[in-house]
């Protein structure tokens, strides 16, 4: 199976009634997500294509089984669905919201880890393993992109992932499991802890990372390899080489960490342990067809 | 968003730190009557917003009227659009100390950062001394707790005399962290004077923007920025960069926009400024290419592969904005995602030559701005 | 500290939790004023700490003055030992709710405790329909979540009209719980009225005693208490409970008095007051002595097996008290633990017959208080 | 060896150079505990009883192994002193302070559990395995109370402890280890989370549990025997038969809990289980030798 999700995870879809959850609820079911219920409070009794809407989290996994929450909630009350989906035991949560209050953040990661739970976003599109399932919001629809194959991709982008995504399709490649963990300065999960799932997962020859400058996410990467807990090829694209220093290019994952994180330091980090780093997108396929010896 | 040194001094003023005397002064007629309440020798500390203010000559130590005038006229006269100047006693300094609280998004814990040599930048004293520079993780879930206060302490070797002020200004600073939802929360230096006190000698507070809805009270005026095209853009909540290149970039997302960035870059070429045309600005290219036109830049470059923010709707903007602001320089576009077919439809129809690739789209611009044609 | 019901009311409204409209009177004389302010129909809440007083007759529904002034001198003469009067607004209620906070040892949580039929005791509801009290665990660490008052609420069938009113008061609950160290906050009944306003109707506070350093505001006085003994060991710090038998219990620990409470009761004797003869206050045998006399016991036993307490002091204290207070009536004493030897000397010298049986010092003390020889 | 602490265990104490700090740190020696070291904040480089006072747990355990950490500390000031403990990685605290805030209790238990610390305390004598070590203060001169033996012995009381101590004594018996989990209404450690230690313990042969009324203690006990953690006899003393409703003997827990937890209650279910409960303190010598077959 794919990592995190496939087309056999029971989803639920908390702010399902919502007009962006009930829009891409009806995408996901489209591209073969299990979806199983939704949650909106005051909206329990009413369907969402198909699929019984209840008052809470609690109610709606007293009658189905769920593995995994898509949230389609506003920022600010994103702490709180997140910890309602955690309260019900649920591993997997998915947050698209942009704009979670930073020390928001700071407390979800911090109880997903003590939870043991995989909390992906905020300031993401999702998690999506092309042809099986999606949560989120991918153009799944755009095939040059979206296609199924071997190589995992994590990203901290949204618009760049299609970009580079269409240059490992176009490069003659496909997407096994693509997690999108968000631009957020804090975000649920990180690179490196995602890595594992890729190793262990049979689907996948090979991950590509699309980062940028700023904080510590790449150089934890470049650990897990030194620390053989990651053996398979990586190759990163990283935006930002040429990025002024203290000017804010939209994520605030650069400042937050305090002046390190130079694009030249990571792309120093993950090649001293054997990765590849692409300058420009066109070229992550051709790095891809080097390190799997195409 | 990151506050002016004086709104810093008021949160800690707020919170129980203590700040020098000062006076704030738009002018240099208020000059005189600030300087008889404060009293000679003082500071005239001009409030903006970059760093390095001390090596760019914005502060200066003045002993009397003619020396605080001399000097206060050459600050509201400077390059560096001084507006406001913080009129201060200078502090009998003993000692000079680093404080500041942060968030850590690996341990997500709240961060202190502390360090007995204070006065310069972090960043300068990471490089060259950073086995002086104390970090302790607060879990957010039980705060920074009074062990770890006394820990630090012991550790920056802070005097017994001074050790019970020391520990009240940081327990203060890190609740005004939480309750300022703050990135981050800087005392440097922080004063010990002769008299053992413990003051606040500048400060650096950052306001989450996320938390803006809770955080009231800190208006956007002009004064944050450099630019009126960054001012009007923060209005409408469109994020913009003010850079002084020749190509004005209109891109959706802060990872293509930076990667397009780069190309630009290598191919030679030079941004004129970065304004995010997605999320929910994708309905408002009329408005955001009237932005863009406020730079000096030779052509605006546009790039998307958008998901929600459609390809059919941003294209339909970009014409729509063509016909009304009849704009001085020519557009490349580069417009993919989500109904890309019928984008290219709409523009081709507009007379627009839609690009696919970004570095087919990046080359062109440069080319463009470098006198190349149109 | 258990407060009395317009104390809880006060902090319920510092909180923002509406209460009804009332004026607190000491005397008959401050009726007429205040049940003008308020308008009739009225209610007279006796302001006593036991609990069931609706059943005891100490809450009054009025209709007139003449009727209000009736059962105002009722109330103020009754054997209740009514002080104060809170003269309340009858509010008209569609329903009533059950909602406290409290703490569950167990899981180291707070819990919040909800039942739609509110109005009753909690322990009678518990024994009559335990099935209707929803328990909710909160993580201290995290504190309430809104999710957690969405859910007790549907638990519980709030109507939607309610829903926000209801979820406010809830939150604001928790966070007076938190504010207060308190060890319960209660609001029973809590009133749905028929404009869906959502009022407390009665409120029961309880801080939590170790706490008092960081909870003042809160002062001890003579109200608090049933007797003039308990009311004056409370002002000195030590513990003491009211009965109403023959032997007066100077013990020292919680554990072993309610052993030696039980014994006297298995030996068929009744015991008067129980005084804390232990830890700190195991040098004030004077003051303890006196605050025992005070009652009409028929014999005070002294029974310890202290550590730090020790035996010797204890005994010394014990013989300085009957040389300086002259009791009225015998001391059995039966005083063990560190240097108890020395006090069997101490105690044999001032011609007592120290006994170092628990059992058989209990035996003595009963036999006395019912005639028994001394 | 015994649960929880023996002669070789190694004994930091929090609050060294105060005046009960150093009077039973001199004791705690006495006995046999084997101290490694002291904190007081301020104070390093002092002595007391010869052995190094340090000026934090982190300073202390950076030159010292540590085991067991007991606290003399103030109440208002325990619960920090419980986090510098667990902050330092020890997982056996005993805190002896009376009077800690209900709320600080709460979340020292929290912080307890989700360290998987023991925290013995507050509000308790402390534990003594007798002939061999000691934290807390326990009269172990009195022979007649603490003479080492083959029975175990848990308590939420101080003076009582003494008394029913040594009745046991007197009927033959001697003490393993003795641990006072303090009358708090909130202790930091519960009954029922040590039965497993004593269940192990090679040295222990019958379990006393000194309970009284109020609170859930004791029927958790019972709990842990149905559920077979538990399976040597058990003999209870519980004060409280005869308390009036309502009225707080001294001990909060009764009062907090709500209105359960009558004697009444808890001896049925120690009763339902097999366990027995004695009238009176004279009598758990008897029952010992019951449940023993002697």
């Amino acid at each position: 199976m794919s990592i995190f999700l496939d087309e056999k995870t029971k989803v639920l879809i908390q702010g399902i009634t919502g007009k962006e959850g009930s829009f891409w609820t009806d995408h996901m079911i489209g591209c073969g997500t299990n979806v199983v219920a939704g949650v909106t409070p005051g909206k329990e009794g009413q369907q969402v294509e198909g699929k019984d809407v209840y008052h809470s989290v609690r109610r709606a996994v007293d009658h189905v089984e769920v593995e995994a929450s898509m949230l389609f909630v506003p920022p600010r009350f994103t702490k709180d669905a997140v910890f309602e989906a955690l309260d019900s035991g649920i591993k997997k949560i998915v947050t698209v919201a942009d704009g979670i209050p930073l020390h928001d953040t700071i407390q979800i990661r911090r109880a997903a880890l003590s939870e043991g739970a995989l909390v992906i976003g905020g300031n993401t599109s999702g998690v999506i393993s092309p042809g099986k399932a999606m949560m989120g919001f991918f153009p799944y629809w755009i095939e040059r992109v979206y296609k199924p194959g071997r190589i995992g991709v994590m990203t901290r982008s949204g618009s760049l992932t299609n970009e580079v995504t269409a240059m490992v399709v176009s490069a003659g490649f496909g997407v096994s499991s693509l997690i999108g963990i968000g631009g957020d300065p804090v975000p649920g999960t990180r690179f490196s802890e995602m890595l594992p799932f890729y190793e262990a997962d049979k689907e996948t020859d090979a991950v590509v990372i699309i980062g940028e400058l700023g904080g510590s996410m790449e150089e934890e990467c470049a650990q897990m390899i030194r620390d053989g807990l990651y053996t398979k090829p990586l190759v990163a694209f990283l935006g930002g080489r040429t990025a002024p220093v203290g000017k804010r290019m939209g994520h605030a994952g650069a400042i937050v960490s305090g002046g390190k994180g130079s694009v030249k330091d990571k792309i120093e980090a993950i090649e001293s342990v054997g990765g590849k780093v692409a300058e420009r997108p066109r070229f992550v396929g051709d790095l891809l067809k080097e390190v799997l010896g195409l | 968003m990151k506050l002016f040194e004086y709104q810093a001094k008021e949160t800690f003023k707020k919170s129980g730190i203590a700040i020098p005397k000062g006076v704030l002064i738009k002018s240099v007629s208020e000059l005189r009557s600030a300087a008889d309440k404060i009293g000679f020798p003082l500071v005239l500390k001009s409030q903006v917003l970059m760093g390095g203010r001390g090596k760019k000559g914005l502060i200066r130590f003045v002993k009397d009227h003619v020396d605080a005038e001399k000097n206060c006229s050459e600050l509201f006269n400077s390059e560096f659009k001084v507006n406001t100047i913080l009129v201060e006693e200078a502090v009998d300094i003993k000692s000079e100390i680093y404080l500041s609280v942060t968030v850590d998004p690996v341990t997500a814990s709240h961060m202190i950062i502390a360090c007995a040599d204070g006065g310069v930048e972090i960043e300068t004293l990471a490089v060259d001394s950073p086995e002086k520079i104390i970090r302790e993780f607060v879990d957010p879930n039980y705060g920074l707790m009074p062990f770890q206060i006394k820990d630090i302490a012991f550790r920056m070797g802070i005097k017994r005399a001074v050790l019970k002020k020391f520990s009240s200004v940081l327990g203060k600073l890190y609740l005004a962290f939480l309750e300022n939802d703050a990135e981050l929360i800087e005392i440097n230096p922080l004063f010990i004077t002769r008299t053992d006190d413990v003051i606040a000698g500048d400060g650096k507070l950052s306001i989450d923007d996320n938390s803006a809805y809770r955080q009231t009270g800190y208006e956007k005026t002009r004064e944050y920025y450099d630019s009126d095209a960054e001012y009007e853009s923060a209005l409408e909540g469109i994020p913009y960069l003010q850079f002084d290149g020749d190509i004005s970039l209109m891109c959706a997302g802060a990872g293509l926009t930076t990667t397009v960035y780069d190309l630009i870059n290598y191919e030679g070429g030079t941004v004129a400024n970065y304004l995010e045309f997605g999320g929910p600005n994708y309905k408002k290219a009329v408005r955001a290419m009237e932005l863009c036109l406020k730079n000096d830049s030779k052509v605006i470059l546009v790039v998307t592969f958008g998901t929600i923010a459609r390809a059919d709707v941003m294209a339909r903007g970009i014409v729509d904005a063509i016909n009304r602001l009849n704009p001085d320089r020519p557009i490349v576009t580069c417009i993919r995602g989500t109904n890309e077919e019928e984008a290219n439809i709409i523009l081709k129809d507009a007379g627009l030559e839609p690009i696919y690739d970004t570095e087919e789209a990046v080359r062109k611009a440069v080319s463009i701005a470098s006198g190349g044609s149109k």
